[in-house]
């Protein structure tokens, strides 16, 4: 999101000039219907990603008896995150001014109307545009524990976690609170969407324990075309992520853009000529993760640096989430599922910090070192806050309900039947066995 | 015992699956094939070319029985899978030499 | 669309201040930038419903060898109702004060040019957001007869329909005509679209007569995976549909967009928890169906009922649908066989009675009781109105061209095959069945 | 793109007045957030185009055991372009006034930043956007060669490509070169991207032969589906590549956004009305293929003709392109895997022409005749510089890098295996075999 | 020669696999089949109806051996793939007349 | 009559079927199989880690016909089929004791 204390003041007043619907002397913002149409298209952007992007994505990695748990985990996360965030999350995250936490006097949306604004858009489009990040960031880490939560415990792990670990984060970050006083930059979510679940899914990861036959058996995606569309609408969707954090249809949204896209592709480039050389043949799966490395770093970095400093921070991408996946997960030997940890986790950390060691003057208010240092201050806070959080959720989680993990018999006969009663799949065209039911009721 | 394996149109699997139940067959093995045979296949169209597919869907029942239910069965299949029409299919009758149960290791038609 | 008689003229006043491209002393509007990027992403979006959205969501749902004739019908209405809407359905919605149908003045698009406006946008862009709702109306009937329409009669049907339903309901409704002369409410088209196409598809269903083992064999869906994908860009899509029907970026496009997501969210987790304490596990199905009849019945009344309220629409949406399909039909014993009726039908039809029920004070002009009954004289008159034309449309049709329905045997083979020579699938990777044929021409 | 020397300067002014952001008595544009707002929309449906509506339009068409590779080709080339259109390519393209190729000027976008504006946009949104469209055009070209390349071999032909054939012909057209010097109209890139990436795939898919099993042997689509999905994808983000190339949200962007639904729907039911009477029954590939077909043909055009224009513009389309594909094709021999050449190249030659045939009279400024020839003059140097010059990169290639196509064996066991080491599908739910590997590493 | 037709449940494939390694067994043809049986199938729910499943996933392994082997490959396999629960599957031996290998044309057991 | 059961690679199924056209065989049932043998597996990556896959895909012909026709179809078939590298597969002849064209419930040679 438009980082809305500190630097975002004098780039809107940059801007008012130019923006042609802004009129430099009225105090009062009025709606700009450009900004609108744009903070409208963005929001819609970012339900993509996560449906049918994410779930895609890794709907594909998983295997074919669980590519259903996948799907569902994200459209349930749609489901269930957008009503919380009407009734007390927004609140929570963006209404009144404490350190670590909002207060509740928007729950329910109390006070807004159709007439209400945010900036130059309604606040209503604010408030939708925000919901959708508090719709991806928990879903982003389903991928960690994959192929073996039961539903259950998955419903009251992303609700526990949005009102304890994002809503907390996103107003420190971004609704005034601590870590935006210290002056950290986070432009579109660095800190509070992919460190925060990243660390966290590796936390849950760990838990959780690992897969049957992980280490002993591989388990193969069973669908790359699927991986690779939900790669594609990832990228497509986090330009409305990214620019859309501007809030605005301006010069700042276009760099937040181009710098999306660049990094992205990058990152693609670097990770390909890595496994070439390391493995021998660059993947398209490699490609594929390497795109969404690429756009977790540019994240919080997309409007403070240069198309140039964009290419940096994405081949940094590249390099370190590659060694993060292909090198140290093996090495340490944790089971997240589809790497949540190796890509939102150390893609969002890089990025953070790349965010000051790439800074263009432009963004620049401070010293140079200084900016560095906050930005490691608030990633080593990210860094310990989420999964100490997390951790403590889930023990209680377990305490309370018992086992979060489905019974090892449900999890070999996969979680689409064992969870939902279904499968994915009734065999290719012309067949027929699918078909060998019969009617009970 | 006796390997009783049958081609049949795959639309006449529930039919055929009915018939054997009702001799008292509790066990058989299904799977997807294509055959080829007298019956005509069909064409497909791609950007203005043609092909004959004259490999078609059906589906291979197998089932192990002992020697003395071989005629019933045959007759069960041959009645529930006909439709009197070109590719049918065909009923084959192997010889089997032992039959064993994992779960228990028993062998013999006790086996089946 | 946004009701463009009655209610919206003093709407538009109260957003003309704020809308800051609007000069209040003017009295002609003026081209708003802002207003038509929203418009022309709306109409993208919209169409991405059908193609490939509805397209995905119905295919996924038919067995392996129909899914090309369910994608085709998609296709093909997107080729045929646009062509037949620049020609003669626009005018016959939108031209001239007929009560029951407009005009053929706007023929072929006369009198149209670059410059022509319709209220802030480019008349041209308000023809083609309205030809996408003209495309995806007829579509939607296709779930209720798929597997066994003939694809000509398809052709005809749809032709026919559009002229003697969609355009006479769209011209009463939203184009002047009698209905919204009663005041009746319908933002986006629960009557126009939902209904219409829901009450026509159940006759058309119940006239083509049962599937072939409807009842005696379960007949499964195919590919839940698309399916999933189909619902997601449905959701995406909608916000196009519903917050683009305000024909602006402001406020009540705002508003709209976040009722549009809260409805379907709030449908989506009544659905799973019914069917959790009914069936025992909740269903990957179910919450996708129950995303789609959340946005349907959430669309007449998105710009006239806060989010709050929109739980309560979607919460309805989500009790009533699931009784529609998973208790009355099988009841019924009617073969409607993706649904349309239950989701469409209903859905519609409580959506545009929940309008009046939770609608907020800033959209009701007279009284509330009142405004009931308009809504539920135009749900009868709908309920009444298309079911009976088309029905008429089939009886004609049947005479003219015989059965509408493929042979017995075209059906047993696959409308794929019957209706258009090809296959889905050729056999997964690595298999070389599906390359066994041999070259004819 | 905007044609911006010649015809745009007036439509600039014809809607100064009406475009309410704009003030006719400054001499400088200032920033419109609504014209941003929908390049910003534009961009990011251009990209869809490509990831993932391409790659699975071509995906599916391949056996397989390629739809990786395939994939792949689109993902990299979203990569690989991205980086040198950064670097190199935006410069070469719309910097300086040569008669053939830009300069260097704005290499690494020196001298942009984000207050820097393009008309009324942010220059960065215009470099991102016509980024996209270099993406899309070498990617456009692997559908010809499909199943055969090297991936080495791929990387190097379309940078090259990109640098000696794409961004002279962009600058020709676009960027105030040659071909805009004769008054030729290309809207959206008619001559710039179809005929360019069409006629060059011819020359490359006969310079790397046919492949194996061509004409003896049927080499059916793995997965139609994905080739419906990918179409309604082109079909979708094809209105941010015609209605994106006025660069504002005016009455041009309208028309050029009608026209293009309209030609598109125009063309896809006449190729079904000759399939129909030719082989006896309607295909959805045939639709599918149509569809682009349509798209194609109305991208130089859609600015210039009236929606009913465009029908003539699409039923030519159908029939042109159908005679490329289904008769020309079999009759030379030559094997342009997926159609390329009979698709962009003859789509693009057709509706560069139609431009002329079919043009408004708001759009035409000389005389009509004039205007038919300086189409048919740009028609014709397109025609021979591409070809040309990616023939003498193809040769260079093979001098430098040996054979540009895979080993025999590699093609018979599939690109993904040989180039990538990846297979796309393990074999569906409930299945193991595709589990059953032994890990190495 | 015996043909030994195995039908095992799906994630006992490694280890049967592994099980004929190790008594020398070079080669072997799996295949993905449906099973019948006396194990229940699964439920399976679709917008409020509930189907049974009762065609089970199963593999079919095929391996022809040498006379003398048969018992010990049957002794391996009953072993590697029971779980001592219902559906385990069967083991049914067949005789085989011949076998020949493609590449060389060598025939009887040294075509194995 | 004989079972001919043969395995061999999936590109090799076209020669196949035309060689058996040729000899006069009306009738075929091919399946897709998976198989373990001498002939190494690939290699494939996923990011970073490396897998051997040495299930190798393959196409099972099965063939009845009649005991006179064993050897010429049996010849006909390691022609076809024949690359000379490992992995070309099996032919492997099985005894049948009945065939029964459903359609018609004719049986023995004349069923074929
Ligand atoms: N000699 C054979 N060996 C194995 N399978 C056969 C043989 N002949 C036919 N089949 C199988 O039986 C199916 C039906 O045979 P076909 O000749 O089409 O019809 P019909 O059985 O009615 O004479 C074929 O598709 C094939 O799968
Ligand atoms: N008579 C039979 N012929 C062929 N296959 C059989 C037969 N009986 C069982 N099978 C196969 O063996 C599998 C397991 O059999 P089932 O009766 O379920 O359990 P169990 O082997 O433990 O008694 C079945 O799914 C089926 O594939
Ligand atoms: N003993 C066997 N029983 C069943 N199938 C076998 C046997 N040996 C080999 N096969 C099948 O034959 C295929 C080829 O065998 P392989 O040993 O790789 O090469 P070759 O036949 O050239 O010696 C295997 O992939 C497998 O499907």
């Amino acid at each position: 999101m438009r980082f809305r204390w500190g630097w975002a003041i004098p780039s809107a007043a940059l801007f008012a000039l130019a923006a042609g619907t802004a009129h430099a002397e009225e105090a009062l913002p009025e709606l700009s219907a450009g900004d609108t149409a744009w903070m409208l298209t963005s929001s819609a952007l970012v339900l993509m990603m996560t449906i049918p992007g994410l779930a895609l994505f890794y709907g594909g990695l998983v295997r074919g008896r669980n590519v259903l748990s996948v799907l569902m985990q994200c459209l349930v996360s749609a489901g269930l995150m957008s009503v919380i965030w009407v009734l007390v999350g927004y609140s929570l995250a963006f209404s009144g001014d404490g350190a670590y936490i909002g207060d509740l006097a928007k729950m329910g949306l109390a006070g807004i109307g159709p007439e209400t604004l945010s900036g130059t858009i309604p606040e209503y489009v604010f408030v939708v545009f925000q919901g959708m990040f508090a719709i991806i960031t928990p879903a982003l880490m389903l991928g960690a524990f994959a192929e073996r939560m039961r539903f259950s415990a998955y419903l009251v792990f992303i609700t526990v976690w949005l009102l304890l670990v994002y809503a907390p984060l996103a107003h420190m970050v971004w609704g005034g609170g601590l870590i935006s006083g210290w002056g950290a930059l986070d432009f579109a979510g660095g800190l509070v969407v992919h460190m925060s679940s990243g660390f966290s899914a590796l936390v849950a990861a760990i838990f959780l324990g690992k897969r049957q036959g992980y280490g002993s058996q591989p388990l193969p995606p069973h669908n790359l075309p699927f991986t690779v569309i939900g790669a594609a609408l990832l990228w497509v969707g986090w330009f409305g992520f990214n620019a859309g954090s501007e809030l605005a249809a301006n010069g700042i949204a276009g760099l937040a853009f181009i710098n999306t896209n660049t990094a992205t592709a990058m990152a693609l480039l670097v990770w390909l000529a890595i496994e070439w050389v390391h493995l021998g043949k660059p993947t398209v799966l490699g490609g594929a993760t390497a795109a969404v490395a690429g756009l977790v770093a540019i994240t919080p970095a997309c409007a403070f640096v240069t198309p140039i400093g964009a290419l940096y921070v994405g081949a940094g991408a590249g390099v370190l989430c590659y060694l993060a996946v292909a090198v140290l997960k093996p090495r340490l030997g944790y089971d997240d599922s589809l790497d949540v940890f190796g890509v939102h986790g150390i893609g969002g950390a890089w990025g953070a910090i790349a965010t000051a060691l790439f800074i263009a003057p432009f963004a620049l208010e401070g010293a140079w070192g200084a900016q560095l240092l906050t930005q490691i201050k608030s990633v080593a806070f990210t860094a310990i806050f989420a999964p100490l959080v997390t951790l403590i959720i889930l023990f209680v989680m377990r305490a309370v309900m018992g086992s979060l993990r489905v019974e090892a018999e449900q999890e070999s006969e996969g979680l689409d039947l064992s969870q939902h009663s279904e499968s994915a799949y009734s065999t290719g065209a012309g067949s027929t066995l699918a078909g060998a039911f019969s009617q009970d009721s | 015992m006796k390997l009783i394996k049958s081609i049949i149109k795959p639309f006449k699997l529930e039919e055929v699956r009915d018939a054997l139940n009702e001799l008292g067959v509790q066990g058989m093995t299904v799977s997807e094939v294509r055959g080829f045979g007298r019956q005509k296949g069909h064409t497909e169209l791609y950007r203005g070319a043609e092909y004959v597919v004259d490999l078609l869907p059906k589906i291979k029942i197998e089932v192990v029985v002992a020697d003395e239910s071989v005629s019933s069965v045959i007759g069960a299949i041959t009645q529930a899978a006909a439709t009197g029409k070109i590719g049918d299919g065909k009923i084959f009758v192997l010889p089997v030499e032992e039959a064993v149960r994992i779960r228990t290791g028993e062998s013999g038609d006790t086996a089946l």
